[in-house]
């Protein structure tokens, strides 16, 4: 089971690893990341109110579809969810939800840990913070360089 | 040709999306970002870093130096903060 | 929230995710890693009816909690769970469930590796095989070389 | 001295657990490996492969050296399978 969703609704993470081992017995490992908005994910510490997150719908799934198949011919994969959300997120909202089943826990955390680290540089999806104290309205969430870096890790040349 | 923009890019230029007949000689995707600069100030302020702004041709990343050949959609956006 | 706990009966997983994250603001990332029974689990490929896991009461838990203080002085966790079965398991059911949860993903994915890569090799646990074919009726499961070597990935001289 | 023993060491001994004096030269985890050894076959059998048995000293792991100066309850058991 290889599924990729966009969506503004919440996702049910118990539903969705239900779906990668259901009905089969060859699956050894699931892991799953669950990334949340976090109240101190400003810039500068200050207090974050809201994210908005903006994306490039068709190239979102696409992109997303890319790294799925890439992280199939790296590892024996048996499963892979990824559910990417858009829209307004308040602080403890989760943003984003990959899964991956293998027969061994090895390829399963090496294959969840690349999608997130690929999704986190080339999904094309932006964040706008809205700050608690007002003060800057609308800045635009800067990509970093630590996020180059673990995308970089996987390179091949 | 099908302009899309993103994020600030978006906010900057003022439009989501444009259709836009850049002249022939605009081959790639870099001479695309340099024409619409001037088209106006919007456009301008928009495309005033232009190391910075990142490109998709047909929902695809590519480099400055693609070629504009047989493209469809491009899009403009600064670098990706998802996940 | 620390927690960790050897138990017979199944366990939920999304229950579990949300102790780690409820109420509070400053989780951005949860990995789990959820390991199941698999049918093909037999050195030799037979077919796998059964495994009985066999525990150390007592050591096992702190084992695993000394596990778990490693990790908190290795990376900034927030919480982490340990859950891990014992008695008879049938292909599909769920023996061990990991969860970390750190404002950052890197922390939590290599806890939740670690995590697992130590239990692998150095709790109080064992397994014996029902093979499905019958021909050999309790065989217990030999250490894996590859578990050795996952756990001294992450020594320390 | 309480002496636990678990997968196919519990097995081959016959028994989950048992209590047992050693004498004084009796010193290290090796020694009483070697000592339980000598009570019987069943004990022989659980102990012919010595090398592959772990031991904990009161539910910590412990190397063969490991005195066993103030220890209440030893485990004899062969690699761990967990997970």
């Amino acid at each position: 089971m290889f599924s990729v969703r966009i969506q503004e609704a919440p996702f049910d993470a118990a539903a969705e690893v239900a779906r990668l081992a259901q009905g089969r017995t060859d699956v050894g490992g699931i892991v799953t990341f669950t990334g949340l908005c976090r109240a101190d994910a400003g810039a500068d510490g200050a207090g974050l109110k809201a994210l908005t997150l903006e994306h490039y719908p068709g190239m979102a799934e696409e992109e997303i579809e890319r790294h799925v198949a890439e992280a199939r011919a790296r590892w024996p994969l048996l499963g892979a969810i990824v559910v990417h959300r858009h829209g307004r997120l308040v602080p403890g909202d989760p943003i984003v939800f990959v899964a991956t089943a293998s027969a061994h826990r090895a390829a399963a955390f090496a294959a969840a840990e690349f999608l997130m680290d690929w999704l986190k540089t080339s999904a094309p999806f932006w964040k706008k913070e809205e700050r608690a104290d007002g003060a800057d309205a609308g800045g635009w969430v800067e990509a970093k360089a630590s996020d180059d870096a673990a995308a970089d890790r996987w390179a091949r040349d | 040709m099908k302009i899309l923009y993103f994020a600030w890019l978006r906010e900057r230029v003022g439009l989501a999306e444009e259709e836009v007949a850049p002249p022939a000689e605009v081959a790639t995707v870099a001479d695309l970002a340099r024409w619409l600069a001037g088209r106006d100030e919007a456009h301008a302020y928009a495309f005033e870093n232009a190391a910075v702004v990142r490109a998709a041709l047909d929902r695809r990343h590519v480099k400055p130096d693609a070629s504009l050949a047989g493209v469809r959609e491009v899009a403009f956006f600064p670098p990706m903060t998802g996940g």
